[in-house]
């Protein structure tokens, strides 16, 4: 029983929060700054697979969130949305609840296969040079999608926010917010089941000496494709959410900046600490937020105290230890096996 | 005969751990001098603690003092130790810039050399007279060299910084016998002709019929100290160290 | 010790957390609220500026006086700025955190359309009044009765331009080089390219280049475009670009006229241009130089405060300020709701139907987006942006 | 053949008539819009096109490449990304705006100094370049080599450096708002025309400048010793301080070296794209660190290549292809590169022993 | 049938020949000693038999299938194991981990059943661990199983190394230099380790080392390779009195 305590916790937590903003006790903008709370978690988490576990340097993460983004808008607005191009929706309200997830399954998946322009060159390709090369893919989506007039170019994109109307007018409830949260604990889920498997420590692995690892029978391009598909379809999901919730997306908005955020998380939280990402990425969204008083410093400060804490903190948060590593009794609560 | 360096009751510490545990010994003008003891002993740390190097890689002295012709080492920067006085190490693992060739990893061991250009092209004449084989690979990428050959290359550097006293981290390490006989007895050599040169080195019996006298340190702490024949005869050493 | 290091880290952000749970402003009953979403950092941290110094200007103004009258009684003005940097989701947050946390009436910006769009509709969903100063693209307000805008759309300004330029140079042809990855600049050169060619025939934009934000070197597409002999080269980019653009096209041997969209509205235009755009035509909102009455007012005392001639940001802001100001008195009370008086606000907004800004007069068809002309203006030898033509909607 | 100043340049007749050749240009002929564009795919590009190009190439080939520098000096002997690069560039072009803007005598610092353009520029040049020298040092001395000295992972120096461009980036535009700086004139623009293609004088300046840096660093790097020593820090800092070499006085020199060459490319950015903006060396450097990787890291050859093929790419696109596409093709371009040569064109593979 | 058979494998890198026309027959349950001066190509023969180099020319055959194009892992899952010149545990995962991962060929399960946790994946990570387990308790290193190889001694951290190496269940063991940095005490346990698995575990030894103590203790047949090329091959009495290979590698031993 004690076991289950830590997930009837999240649970809990969840409806908690949902009862929240249902009744208006928490207002909107917390909510808002919660689901892209959220979105960042699942981002930071995403992307330590591949800069934490796997040690490479993969600057291009904004670049699948945006084709996640994308393909799932395309997809929800095809499904419940009137669109100029795209003409009537296809499907009525009521499935809104099935198309949505599998808009957001459909945006993953095609991210996941985005993924691979920078799998298959890294089974060559390492280090910096990979790092270049993600850069790259972050360019190509971006530019891509620029010059997509079907789905408004630079313009962006916009007709998501149908589906969130089309699901309360069944059942008026924050339907976003729910499945911000349910990714997010999907996400961390499904990551850290993947790492404590022995399949996933190949993972590490790579990281900490490749040849050893493939001379010890681990299938280095294997692992290197499931780490990257993985990442960048978990970020693709973020990018599904993300769209959902802004209810617009714009190329713009997954450019370098957007991926070196999620860098600055991920390394703020510790390489290979999945907790220490998800810390991470919640302390950065809320100083995001609780320094906008200071206007134009804001960006001279965050950059400052990120620094300052490099320097007593070389190795960010925490490390490559998880929250249970620091409070063993954790353990209990808990299992994963 | 002058004592050339000494190590005064030295505490060493790597982060939260004691590494030694005040150790003391000397090593005088002209002698070898070893330093054997299992992995992990602190041998190693020792040199690095003498050499000044900077963190990372360094640990931290925090007692004791060690003395070089009489001076203190231990507010002296690395760089230092090596330029102002005539000391050298030959690390473990050899540590050649292997992306220079060996002609440029020779020339650059002369940085910070001020004694004019005559005396250093007498050592480098003197390097390639010791080593034919670097001479003849000048012009290669170090990193292509053999094992043996980049030692011969890492003990050639330490001759280039001009040094009297010089010390060897497992200059034995992954080498075929001939190469290592061939080195020691070169060492011999530069030892007869003037140099100084404490030695640390697994193979304790190899090391103890080279040197003059050793010291055992067992985690951190001198155990057993004296003369070569002394140390290879004492049955306690020859049981923990030697093997059967 | 490392241990503690963390728990220490731990306690920060539980108390940060904290900290940020209890942001929240107490509320004045004497004060009326209205909230800046603006572009302080990022991309056009000159165009948040600007808005941001036409507020403040209006505001020390209207309080000075004692605060804004309505209903009889005097209320001081609080002007709230919060920072987008332009970023979409930032946009967001800000406006959630505007209307929820500061409470504001209502809602100034975002500028660029990028920040509009979902502002926009975070703004609508919440019921609370938007205006948009700047943002030309038609989605901003679409099907949005909460969403208000100060300026005229792209569709408008495309046709101003290519008529002015076939009446003026006498063109047959002309080029286009313009900023892909900014949707007014996109936008705006779609439009003219397909009125051109309505007007001139089939291929007769004989170049069409884009170019990146950032870019600063634009010699390929302008060696493109000049080797294509365009009687005038359209430039619809941001005044700095613009600068940048004309000088390398000099540069390249180009000596041909150029034509510009309202983007080049900027006092710095001649300080980063200089010479090279001595000459030039570009359609805008207002002419500054030889304006009159109010805009007159308007521009010196601008640049008397902030020592430069005001862009067509801060104009167009200083209207959609005033407009959101117009439509509090219009309510003709403050309610003691939040709800009620945003409401309110917005029923006085909608009800006004033609509006005289320092930009030239605007008429409302109900739509949130106003019908004002367009004006075109050459810069003189001066560097002041002259008055040439006026353009209105039929 | 050689016309002076002014805005806009006369042209002798006679070369304007050469540029007669372009008047056959298909592209002119009044064909429906998607025909156009077709035939402008197959259209063969004039060779006054061509050439035109090649020197718009390297002129922003030759920034790409003087950045490209300073990335690669520091990489090449610390393995540090330093992401800051891109900033120190802009603050060498906000340093140079000043100096040159005092000695002139013009904008807000007036010390009553109106000195003739060309001595300013020759005091600019090196003023600019010690002063952002020590932006570079102080940088290192205040973010990285603390973070060394602990044996941070790599990665977090990478991340530091990140965050240090950002703190440039926007204290710049915090305590100099965001007004963006015209820098003055400082040499009197010429411009030739060779046949219809045109070159300025400051074309020339730039691309001779990146050449003659690039050949001085070649020198210091190849020959000396400090370069040398340089060479032997990346390879393996721990033996640096064993051959007596003060480690921290060669990263120094480097980051001195580094930054005064993004000085100069400041200078010269300047001079040739006079608008001055915060955040105007983020994309380029962020383009630059991109050349100096595809060129292969670390190589000094590297990065000049590196610079020039990504200036040759971006501007061959968007001559060739519609300019819309450009960002797309371009690092299409590159990644394939990098697929094929996994370590940049100079770059040599670390080989591992085992 | 031999284990392996190596026949005219050939190796350049460039204009440099690093093997040259090496032969070798292995049977079951050898144990053969490969030695040399160095840079004579030893290791990198047992990087092209375990993969990591592909041959210029000549075959390698195990258990009588040739290796040619079969990427490391894969070579492994033929039952190859090895250990290396210096040591390459995976420095920041602890010991059952290390050994763990070593298992990774035959794994048995999917991803989808890593996500799921099915009945199939507990089975196999289960087999996985009593492997692990076992082999620890085997070779005395139970009580080191959670800690991290780097805050082991070093004579441990080779006894880690070779228990990874046994985890992969291995017909033919390759040992690079298991000796070098072993104190003089840790070899006596590393010639004890290697005879107890040669007696234990059906396998054959192959190892490169350059203590013939350990060699000629160890070693029931010695191959000795010069510049890539075979000098001399056969018992440690016949090796130690070759000619050829005093003056090629054993050299004169007074210092």
């Amino acid at each position: 029983m004690q076991k289950h305590v830590a997930t009837i916790a999240i649970f809990a937590g969840i409806i908690l929060l949902v009862l929240c903003a249902q009744f208006h006790i928490l207002d909107q903008y917390y909510i808002s700054v919660l689901m892209f709370m959220g979105v960042n978690v699942i981002l930071a988490s995403s992307l330590n697979l591949v800069n934490g576990y796997m040690g490479e340097f993969s600057c291009g993460h904004g670049g699948f969130m945006c084709v996640g983004a994308y393909v799932s808008s395309i997809c929800t607005v095809l499904m419940f949305s009137k669109n100029h191009i795209l003409g009537a929706p296809l499907l009525p309200p009521q499935f809104a609840f099935i198309g949505f997830p599998l808009a957001l399954v459909a945006g993953s998946a095609a991210s996941s296969v985005a993924g691979l322009v920078v799998a298959i060159p890294s089974f060559k390709t390492r280090g910096d040079y990979l790092a270049i090369i993600t850069l790259a893919a972050n360019y190509i989506v971006i530019s891509a999608i620029n010059n997509m007039e079907i789905i408004g170019g630079p313009r962006g994109f916009m007709g998501m926010s149908a589906t969130e109307r089309a699901m309360q007018s069944m059942l008026d409830i924050p339907w976003v917010l729910i499945f911000v949260l349910l990714g997010t604990v999907f996400t961390v889920w499904l990551l850290r089941r993947f790492v404590s498997s022995t399949l996933g420590k190949g993972v590490p692995a790579i990281c900490q000496d490749e040849i050893a690892a493939e001379i010890m029978s681990v299938d280095t391009n294997r692992m290197k494709l499931i780490a990257f598909m993985l990442s960048s379809g978990l970020a693709g999901l973020a990018g599904g959410l993300y769209a959902q919730v802004l209810g617009y997306v714009n190329p713009q908005s997954f450019d370098i900046m957007r991926s070196t955020e999620v860098m600055v998380m991920v390394y703020l939280g510790g390489m290979g600490s999945l907790s220490g990402a998800a810390i991470a990425a919640i302390l950065y969204t809320v100083l995001m937020e609780a320094l906008r008083f200071l206007d134009v410093w804001k960006w001279v400060v965050i950059p400052l105290l990120l620094i300052l804490l490099m320097q007593f903190r070389p190795e960010g948060i925490m490390g490559n230890k998880e929250l249970s590593d620091l409070f063993p009794k954790l353990r209990k609560y808990y299992s994963f096996k | 005969m002058n004592t050339l360096l000494e190590v005064k009751n030295l505490k060493v510490r790597y982060g939260n751990i004691e590494a030694l545990h005040g150790i003391s010994f000397d090593v005088k003008e002209g002698e070898i001098v070893t330093l054997i003891g299992a992995n992990g002993a602190g041998k190693s740390t020792t040199l690095m603690s003498i050499c000044r190097l900077p963190p990372p890689e360094a640990p931290r002295v925090t007692e004791g003092d060690i003395l070089y012709k009489g001076q203190s080492l231990l507010n002296m920067p690395p760089h230092k130790v090596v330029s102002d006085l005539d000391m050298a190490l030959v690390p473990e693992g050899r540590r050649i810039f292997g992306n220079l060739t060996v002609e440029e990893n020779l020339k650059l061991a002369t940085y910070a050399r001020t004694d004019g250009h005559e005396a250093i092209h007498r050592d480098y004449e003197r390097v390639y007279q010791l080593f034919p084989r670097l001479a003849e690979r000048k012009k290669q990428r170090s990193e292509s060299l053999s094992g043996g050959e980049q030692q011969m290359l890492a003990l050639g550097r330490a001759i280039m910084t001009k040094c009297g006293f010089l010390m060897l981290d497992e200059p034995s390490m992954g080498l075929a016998p001939l190469l290592m006989y061939d080195m020691f007895r070169t060492l011999r050599e530069l030892n007869q002709s003037g140099l100084t040169i404490l030695l640390i080195e697994q193979n304790a019996n190899l090391a103890l019929r080279f040197a003059h006298r050793g010291y055992v340190l067992d985690t951190g702490e001198i155990v057993a100290h004296g003369t070569s024949e002394e140390l290879l005869a004492d049955p306690e050493v020859k049981k923990a160290y030697l093997g059967g | 010790m490392k241990r503690m290091t963390v728990k220490i880290l731990f306690a920060v952000l539980a108390l940060s957390l904290g900290a940020f749970a209890l942001i929240g402003c107490g509320k004045d009953s004497d004060t009326i609220k209205v909230g800046f979403n603006l572009e302080l950092t990022g991309d056009i941290p000159k165009v948040g500026e600007a808005s941001k110094f036409a507020a403040e200007m209006l505001k020390e103004d209207i309080n000075s006086k004692g605060g804004l009258e309505v209903g009889g009684k005097k209320y001081k003005l609080e002007f709230i700025y919060q920072d987008n940097e332009a970023k979409a989701e930032s946009a967001v947050n800000a406006a959630l955190k505007l209307i929820n946390q500061d409470g504001v009436v209502a809602i100034v910006g975002p500028n660029s359309s990028k920040q509009a769009i979902p502002a926009g509709a975070t703004c609508n969903d919440n019921q609370v009044v938007m205006v948009t100063p700047w943002s030309t693209n038609p989605d901003t307000t679409k099907d949005r009765p909460w969403v208000f805008r100060a300026c005229f759309l792209d569709p408008f300004q495309g046709p101003v331009a290519v008529n002015f330029a076939a009446k003026q140079f006498g063109a047959k042809t002309a080029a286009v080089i313009f900023d892909i990855a900014n949707d007014y600049s996109k936008g705006l050169a779609e439009i003219f390219k397909t009125e051109w060619e309505k007007k001139s025939g089939a291929g007769t934009v004989v170049g069409f280049e884009s170019h990146g934000t950032k870019d600063q070197d634009f010699s390929a597409q302008l060696t493109k475009i000049i080797a294509a002999k365009p009687d005038f080269i359209f430039i619809p980019d941001d005044y700095n670009q613009v600068a940048l653009i004309v000088k390398q096209a000099h540069d390249l041997g180009y000596k041909g006229p150029f034509m510009g969209s309202d983007a080049w509205g900027s006092a710095e235009l001649m300080t980063l241009c200089g010479k090279d755009c001595i000459g030039q035509f570009f359609s805008t909102h207002y002419a500054a130089a030889g304006a009159q009455g109010a805009t007159k007012e308007f521009i010196d005392r601008f640049n008397a405060k902030y020592k430069y001639v005001p862009d067509d940001v801060a104009a167009l802001t200083w209207d959609a300020t005033r407009l959101v100001l117009q439509a509090i008195q219009g309510a003709g009370k403050v309610d003691k709701d939040i709800k009620t008086e945003r409401k309110l606000v917005r029923d006085a907004l909608a009800n006004i139907k033609e509006f005289a800004g320092i930009t030239g007069n605007m008429k409302f068809a109900g739509t949130g987006d106003p019908q004002k002309c367009a004006v075109v203006v050459q810069i003189s030898p001066e560097g002041k942006f002259e008055f040439k033509e006026s353009v209105c909607p039929e | 053949m050689i016309t002076g100043g002014g805005p806009i340049p006369e042209v002798p007749a006679r070369f304007v008539l050469r540029r007669g050749l372009a008047r056959t240009h298909p592209r002119r002929k009044a064909v429906p819009r998607h025909a156009a564009r077709k035939h402008h795919f197959k259209a063969k590009v004039p060779l006054v096109e061509i050439f035109q190009n090649i020197l718009n190439a390297l002129q922003f080939g030759s920034f790409y490449a003087l950045i490209a520098l300073g990335y690669t000096l520091v990489y090449g002997v610390l393995r540090l990304i330093n992401f800051a690069h891109g900033d120190i560039f802009m603050v060498g072009a906000y340093l140079a705006y000043f100096v040159a803007v005092t000695l002139l005598g013009i904008g807000g610092l007036n010390l009553g100094l109106h000195m003739d353009p060309g001595l300013a520029l020759a005091i600019t040049v090196p003023v600019t370049m010690i002063l952002t020298a020590l932006v570079g040092v102080t940088l290192e001395r205040t973010a990285y080599r603390p973070l060394r000295r602990k044996g941070a992972d790599r990665l977090y120096v990478v991340i530091t450096a990140l965050m240090a461009g950002l703190v440039l980036e926007n204290g710049n535009l915090a305590l100099l708002g965001a007004s963006r700086k015209r820098f003055p004139d400082m040499i009197d623009k010429v411009i030739w025309n060779l046949h219809g293609v045109t070159v300025t004088n400051l074309k020339v300046i730039v691309i001779v400048a990146s050449i003659l840096v690039f050949l001085l660093l070649q020198f210091i790097v190849t020959k000396t010793k400090i370069g040398m020593a340089m060479r032997g820090i990346s390879y393996d800092k721990f033996a640096i301080p064993l051959m007596g070499i003060p480690l921290d006085t060669i990263i120094v020199v480097t980051f001195v070296l580094g930054s005064a060459m993004a000085g100069l490319a400041g200078i010269l950015f300047a001079m040739s794209y006079p608008i001055l903006e915060p955040y105007m060396g983020a994309l380029i450097g962020w383009k630059a660190f991109i050349a100096a990787v595809v060129g292969g890291i670390g190589d000094i050859r590297g990065a000049i290549v590196g610079g020039f093929l990504l200036g040759f790419i971006e501007i061959g696109v968007v001559a060739v292809f519609p300019s819309t596409l450009r960002d797309l093709f371009a690092f299409s371009v590159l990644l394939i590169i990098l697929w094929l040569r996994p370590t940049g064109i100079f770059g040599v593979a670390q080989t591992t022993k085992i | 049938m031999s284990l392996l058979e190596i026949k005219g494998l050939t190796r350049r890198f460039g204009g440099l020949i690093a093997v040259n026309d090496f032969n070798i027959e292995l049977g079951e349950r050898e144990l053969v000693a490969l030695i040399g001066p160095n840079g004579a190509g030893k290791t990198t023969v047992f990087n092209l038999i375990s993969g990591f180099y592909q041959p210029s020319e000549g075959s390698i055959r195990l258990k009588g299938k040739d290796t040619k194009g079969l990427r490391p892992h894969q070579v492994t899952g033929l039952g190859v194991a090895r250990t290396f010149q210096g040591i390459r545990l995976w420095s920041e995962m602890h010991v059952l981990d290390n050994i763990r991962i070593a298992q990774h060929y035959r794994l048995g399960y999917s991803l989808v059943d890593c996500f799921l946790r099915t009945k199939n994946y507990m089975l196999r990570e289960k087999a996985i661990d009593d492997i692990a387990w076992e082999l620890l308790e085997a070779m005395g290193l139970k009580d080191c199983a959670y800690e991290l190889p780097r805050n082991l001694p070093y004579g441990v951290q080779r006894r880690v190394e070779i228990a990874r190496a046994m985890s992969v269940k291995p017909s033919l063991l390759l040992l690079d230099e298991p000796a070098a940095g072993l104190n003089s005490a840790d070899v006596e346990g590393l010639i004890k380790l290697v005879r107890w698995i040669h007696d234990t575990f059906p396998v054959t030894i192959w190892m490169i080392e350059h203590q013939m103590k350990v060699v000629m203790s160890l070693c029931s047949r010695i191959k000795v390779v010069d510049f890539g090329t075979t000098i001399a091959d056969g018992n440690p009495e016949e090796i130690q009195k070759n000619h050829a290979v005093i003056k090629a590698y054993l050299g004169d031993d007074t210092i």
